[in-house]
């Protein structure tokens, strides 16, 4: 087990992440992949912290899991909005605005 | 000296925050709205006049913090726009939604909190938090228009839109700065951004801060980070769009000056060619998308697309004058665009609607409000006694200066076809005939909000001078004093 | 041997992510998504991060998978379990995702010293996560505690139905 | 501060507080006459306080600046604003202002049949015009001279766009703005450098060759632009849209004039720079045969006089190009005074006749005779008869060219000042003698004082202003003795022959011609100057011409009507990447992002 081990674990989470938010449509779907995306990040704050000996990755792993449910429970509201507005949650029908 | 000394701007916006929460939980809701509206714009009035007489310096909680004549600089940038933010949407925020007026208001003041702390933040973990702190407020303010609909019996999506691709977007880059945060940090083993050069970069530590930059880059809405610029305007509040385009934007472009001209400037030959990429695509998009818009504020959107292409010139050019001009570009770009979105807000309002079309005949309508926005537009045109004439040579000055000749030239040409769609606006204002549109009912709060931008806008154009200082001393604050 | 179960882990971490973004079960990728969760929090421990793989544990399998799926229900027109969630354009998304793999993946490759053993375990782990956080990062903590105040109320104003009812509104129809 | 400067700073303030007034009162700018009253009263403050700077100047001889610092950084001013006084921003601001408050009076009557609103708006237009190009002429450096240069545009725009029902006018004054706006790309990257060479905007900065040479040639640039030089003329024609007074001012004495200005006041830049003179002598030379071959085939009166300023423009550019600040800088003055006359004066003309064509002209001379009179001044003066003003300073430039690049540019020089005298000619014999082509033209009746005062003044102008080429120079710190040179009489003479041409094509009417004019008549239709003008005129000259209009009509009027072509072309391909599907917004991050991290590696 290295850091470089851990840290590519790290890349391959938050490519499948990438990978599903760019092809789910339903909101909620898309937020599961934003999720596996910050989990990603988090991974690679605690490697450092454990291969650095030093605590600050962990502390940082800690605010970051904050800010993420932070931004889902708004983003849950959204999808709920999202909702009442289209009646579905597909984020692609929201497409009024564009050019 | 004391840290909650030094802490006091931040505090005090916190405090106020806390406060608009209980009054608005101790008033009956229709009073409520206008009481905690105007009770923002008092407090941060008050905030804002305080920082003339309060003279900190120093660092603050462990070094994470530091208030400077930089800092200062942009926290009174950010308590200016959201005195003028409060006072253009009190009336419209009361009119519109009521019961919801506290919940703004109280939204806003901690998106301002979280700017000022990001103005002082000398720290990774808490500038990201500042960062989110600022960031996740706006989604909800941008879903506020979500009843607007109901009055008239439609369904109105476009506020839930709007909310959703500004969200979408933003999440998405709150991961990736996430995880070009943890590859940064990890590598250099630092959080300081003082601390972050003292090794050469790896590869991964390199692609740990490109990661950021593209987070950043999205508050800013740069391209390609901007799509998410047009529609969110297009669909929220008009007054908190004018809040919208500039604050975030203007502390985005502050972050991005933090981390990599302080922290990463050492090792610009890194980063600098992405972020002169980054400028160029915004320029050039911006510039030419402007063009087919018909409506005022999509159109307003793409222009500040491309002022943000100008202002990462500045970012661009690395170093104190770089810095300087950077502010300076801000400081002029808040005033004007905030000015420019509260006329259109006010023509709107009259009846007129967004569209372009709704300004016409405005100089015979509305004299004031046609000769403000001329004003506005010939400032981000760049046309001299306004000030965008100062802030956009000064950055290409800076620019040019710096060896970026290219790109100068670029940007001037870019700039020279965007003079067509400022062309535009200022046509249908003072070139066409009213045709059954009429005069406009501008409020009081609303017409001292564009005033003061006005004022801002004619008053640094004609005389710079004192504006041009006080950069300088920000940007040295902030680059050679932090070198002590 | 602790290389295997690390392997053995990432496998644990890798499979249910897969699963997550590919099924089409919405409440399925939403359990998936936990499962791929506890597994990270699985290598957490293994790096010596206890108190974190606690927080993840709690707040993220047991909290935000369950907000997931109560907004999945909530969202739903018409009674039944299975809400499908499709996928489309595929194979652009995965040439993305593979392109932006390789990337990282070489950029790891590139930087020297990854390859270190593991160091000694932080000291006293829970006290000094503790100290960090309120010490040396106090404040940014008191700011976190203001976003997710934020948080909380924006989320509910979003996502109430309408806005309380007022008693003169219903006497003055506008 | 001393007197001097601080007449010039009233010369400045003046009109900009008309305009103050004008902007803050609607009530006041909707009553039109008494707008009208406030920017005239200004206009005429500006002039008496120019009269007097350049006055103290001429008593005192000592160059004055007043100026306080403008853009500061770190206690280093970067940029003063303030007024200079000295022998040529003195004397220009007296041209300006004089020929400004001449348009005014005039446009007084000219204007009368507009709105009350309207006419207000005009005049505010107007105070601010004025400001903007007294700003231009008195600034101490380069930094307040490209402000002042800018906010010409803006105002020209304005005024040029002033009947914005028709659309001609409204496309015109976009035209106008944003060709000479792309030319000042140039001014902009100019300064730039300047700056970074030598840290100020000063125009006494010493540069190395090379720098030098690329900031002259960038301030040339634009030059090019304002001062309506081949190939970026395009706009000047179509700017004759805006009312005939507008035409009056900006293509006289200010707008197209700054470029000129812009020379001789930046000349100790230009001094070092072999290149870009040579350039700036090629241009003007081109520029002023071209345009004179244009205005020739002209029937549209003030088209005539546009293409006409745009070779005296060239003209001067080629007097700079050769060396002789002073023989630009004195044909910008006197060509100030006879082309405003000829624009108010065929501003008279359209007035009364209601058209612009010559051709629906005739016997004007009779029916007006003191506009016929002042036009016939005017155009004698630019076909440069001896005695009047257009004489003293072509001369000035004829000999400053000669033997220049093989003399090419002389012979070109020549070649123009005889198709002067003869387009001039052509419009004098056709619209102001033999028969009334229509009712109009016989029913034509002089206007009023306000239209026939200026008319007056700026006639006796146009005949006096030529002997004060000596003071001129003096006040400037030039070398100048007028003498009659062996150029200066051939120029005359081919001056007199064009009109004696014209006279033989256009002048004679039913009445049968003298012997002399008979023989020019039968040289002018003799096949081997048949053959000439088909292939000099018809075969190289109008090909360009062709070929620049089609530039101009799909090209520049093309990046015009961008709007409408981006809507169409670019638009649909924005609707594609803008599609206002959110999952694509995403998308064109993370694309970003990889292209971001991409790079990363491959670095």
């Amino acid at each position: 087990m290295t850091l470089a081990g851990c840290l590519t674990l790290a890349a391959a989470l938050f490519s499948l992440g990438v990978y599903g938010l760019l092809t789910r449509r339903q909101a909620v779907a898309v937020l599961v992949s934003v999720e596996l995306m910050a989990n990603a990040a988090n991974l690679c704050f605690v490697a450092f912290s454990r291969f650095r000996g030093d605590v600050t990755g962990q502390a940082l792993a800690v605010f970051a899991l904050a800010l993420t449910v932070a931004e889902v429970a708004v983003g849950l509201a959204l999808v709920i909005l999202l909702y009442r507005a289209h009646g579905d949650t597909r984020v692609d029908l929201a497409s009024e605005m564009k050019q | 000296m004391s840290d909650l000394l030094i802490l006091w701007l931040p505090l005090a916006v916190g405090a106020l925050t806390v406060l608009a929460l209980l009054v608005d939980a101790l008033s009956p809701p229709p009073a409520s709205g206008r009481a905690v509206g105007w009770l923002v714009v008092a407090g941060l009035t008050a905030t804002l006049g305080a920082t003339f007489f309060v003279d900190v310096a120093g660092p603050a909680a462990h070094g994470a913090y530091e208030a400077s004549a930089w800092t200062l600089a942009l926290q009174r940038l950010f308590l200016a726009a959201g005195v003028i933010a409060a006072l253009g949407g009190v009336d419209h925020v009361a009119a519109r939604a009521p019961k919801r007026a506290g919940e703004y208001w109280l939204l806003l003041l901690a998106s301002i909190t979280g700017m000022t702390l990001l103005a002082g933040a000398r720290d990774l973990i808490l500038l990201v938090v500042a960062f989110e702190l600022m960031g996740i407020p706006l989604y909800v303010l941008a879903a506020f228009a979500k009843t607007d609909g109901d009055r008239a019996g439609v369904r109105d999506r476009r506020p839930s839109e709007a909310a959703l691709k500004l969200y979408l977007v933003g999440a998405t880059s709150t991961a990736v700065t996430l995880f070009g945060l943890a590859l940064l940090t990890g590598m250099t083993c630092a959080t300081r951004l003082d601390a972050l050069t003292a090794t050469p970069l790896q590869p991964l530590a390199t692609l740990g801060a490109l990661l950021m930059l593209a987070g950043f880059g999205y508050k800013v809405g740069v391209v390609p980070f901007h799509m998410w610029v047009p529609d969110t305007y297009q669909g929220a509040w008009t007054p908190f769009v004018a809040f919208l385009s500039v604050a975030p934007k203007a502390a985005g472009v502050a972050a991005l000056t933090q981390v990599f001209v302080l922290g990463l400037g050492a090792q610009h030959d890194r980063w600098l060619p992405a972020l002169m990429m980054l400028a160029f695509l915004s320029m050039a998009v911006g510039n030419l998308l402007a063009l087919p818009q018909t409506d005022a504020r999509r159109l307003l959107a793409y222009s500040g697309v491309a002022q943000m292409g100008y202002a990462l010139l500045g970012v661009a050019a690395i170093g104190e004058q770089g810095a300087a001009m950077t502010l300076f570009f801000l400081t002029s770009y808040v005033f004007t665009n905030m000015g420019a979105f509260l006329v259109v807000h006010a023509v709107a309002e009259g009846g007129g609607g967004h569209d372009l079309d709704g300004l016409r005949g405005l100089a015979g309508r509305a004299p004031g409000l046609a000769a403000a926005l001329l004003c506005f537009i010939l400032s981000l045109a760049g046309i001299p006694f306004a000030v965008g004439f100062w802030a956009k040579l000064y950055v290409f000055l800076a620019a040019w200066q710096a060896g970026l000749g290219g790109l100068v030239i670029a940007g001037v040409a870019l700039a020279a076809l965007g003079i067509f769609y400022y062309l535009q606006v200022l046509r249908a204002a003072y070139m066409t005939d009213a045709r059954g549109l009429a005069a406009p009912v501008v409020g009081a709060p609303l017409k001292l909000a564009i005033g003061l931008c006005l004022a801002a806008v004619l008053g640094f154009g004609l005389w710079p001078g004192p504006l041009v200082e006080g950069t300088a001393r920000a940007a040295h604050a902030l680059l050679t004093a932090a070198a002590r | 041997m602790e290389g295997t179960f690390f392997m053995v882990l990432a496998a644990c971490a890798l499979v249910p992510a897969w699963l997550a973004v590919r099924g089409a079960n919405l409440i399925h990728a939403a359990l998936w998504l936990g499962a791929s969760l506890l597994a990270t929090a699985a290598v957490y421990a293994m790096l010596g991060a206890s108190f974190l793989a606690g927080v993840q544990v709690l707040v993220y399998v047991g909290g935000v998978i369950t907000l997931m799926i109560f907004g999945v229900m909530m969202t739903r027109r018409h009674e039944g379990l299975v809400a499908l969630a499709e996928s489309r354009h595929q194979g652009r998304a995965a040439a993305i995702a593979v392109t932006l793999f390789a990337v990282i993946a070489q950029a790891i490759n590139a930087t020297d010293g990854l390859d270190a053993p593991l160091s000694a375990p932080v000291s006293a782990n829970g006290s000094a996560l503790g100290r960090a956080l309120v010490v040396d990062h106090v404040l940014a903590f008191e700011a976190l505690s203001l976003l997710l105040l934020a948080a909380i109320v924006g989320a509910v104003v979003i996502a109430r139905r309408r806005d309380p009812p007022d008693a003169r509104e219903a006497e003055v129809p506008s | 501060m001393s007197p001097a400067s601080s007449f010039a700073l009233v010369a400045v303030l003046a009109p900009a507080l008309a305009a103050l007034v004008l902007a803050a009162l609607p009530a006041l700018r909707r009553q039109g006459t008494p707008a009208a009253m406030l920017c005239i009263a200004g206009s005429l403050g500006a002039f008496g306080a120019a009269l007097a700077a350049l006055s103290r100047l001429a008593h005192t001889h000592t160059p004055e600046t007043w100026s306080r610092p403008w853009l500061q950084a770190a206690g280093l001013s970067l940029a003063d604003v303030g007024v200079r006084v000295d022998g040529t921003s003195a004397p220009m601001l007296v041209v300006v202002t004089l020929v400004a408050l001449c348009v005014q009076v005039f446009s007084l009557g000219y204007m009368h049949g507009e709105s009350r609103e309207a006419f207000g708006r005009y005049f505010a237009y107007h105070a601010l015009f004025l400001f903007s190009m007294n700003v231009l002429v008195v600034s101490p450096n380069l930094l307040q001279l490209f402000a002042g240069w800018e906010l010409v545009g803006v105002t020209s725009y304005l005024l040029i766009g002033f009947y914005y029902r028709k659309p001609e006018a409204a496309h015109a004054a976009v035209k106008a703005f944003w060709v000479t706006r792309f030319a000042d790309m140039g001014l902009l990257f100019g300064l730039l450098a300047l700056f970074t060479a030598s840290g100020s905007f000063g125009w006494e900065a010493q540069l190395s060759p090379a720098v030098a040479t690329f900031v002259t040639l960038m301030l040339f640039l634009a030059v090019v632009g304002k001062s309506a030089q081949f190939p970026l003329h395009i706009w000047l024609p179509n700017a004759m849209e805006g009312p005939t007074p507008v035409s009056a001012l900006l293509h006289a004495a200010t707008m197209v004039a700054a470029g000129v200005f812009l020379v001789v006041r930046a000349a100790p830049l230009f001094a070092q720079s072999e290149t870009t003179r040579a350039v700036m002598l090629v241009t003007g030379s081109v520029t002023a045969l071209f345009a004179a071959c244009l205005a020739l085939v002209q029937t549209d009166i003030k088209k005539v006089l546009a293409y006409s300023t745009c070779s005296q423009l060239g003209y001067m550019v080629a007097a700079l190009g050769a060396g002789s600040v002073f023989g630009g800088f004195f044909h910008l003055t006197t060509h100030a005074f006879f082309k405003a006359l000829l624009f108010l004066a065929a501003g008279s003309v359209i007035h009364a006749v209601h058209s612009n064509e010559i051709g629906k002209m005739g016997g004007l001379a009779r029916r007006m005779p003191l506009t016929g009179g002042a036009f016939i001044i005017g155009a004698l003066a630019l076909a440069g008869v001896p005695g009047l003003a257009g004489f003293f300073s072509k001369d000035l430039v004829l000999e400053a060219v000669e033997g220049k690049l093989g003399s090419l540019p002389w012979i070109a020089l020549l070649a123009t000042a005889f198709l002067t005298a003869f387009y001039m000619g052509r419009v004098v014999f056709v619209a102001f003698f033999g028969a009334p082509a229509n009712d109009h033209a016989a029913h034509a009746k002089e206007h009023g004082w306000s239209m026939r005062g200026p008319l007056v003044l700026l006639a006796t102008l146009s005949v006096v202003v030529g002997y004060f080429g000596g003071d001129l120079a003096h006040l400037g710190g030039h070398a100048y003795h007028f003498h009659f040179t062996g150029g200066a009489a051939l120029a005359s003479g081919l001056g007199l022959a064009g009109i004696g041409l014209a006279y033989a094509v256009y002048g004679r009417g039913p009445r049968e011609a003298p012997a002399i004019i008979a023989t020019v008549d039968r040289i002018a239709q003799s096949r081997a100057v048949n053959r000439f003008y088909e292939f000099g005129f018809r075969r190289v000259t109008l090909v360009a011409a062709d070929a620049l209009a089609w530039i101009d009509r799909y090209v520049v009027d093309g990046l015009i009507n961008m709007t409408g072509y981006v809507t169409l072309a670019l638009g649909s391909r924005a609707r594609k990447i803008q599609t206002g599907e959110a999952p694509d917004y995403v998308l064109a991050v993370m694309l970003g992002v990889v292209a971001m991290a991409a790079w990363v590696v491959v670095q």
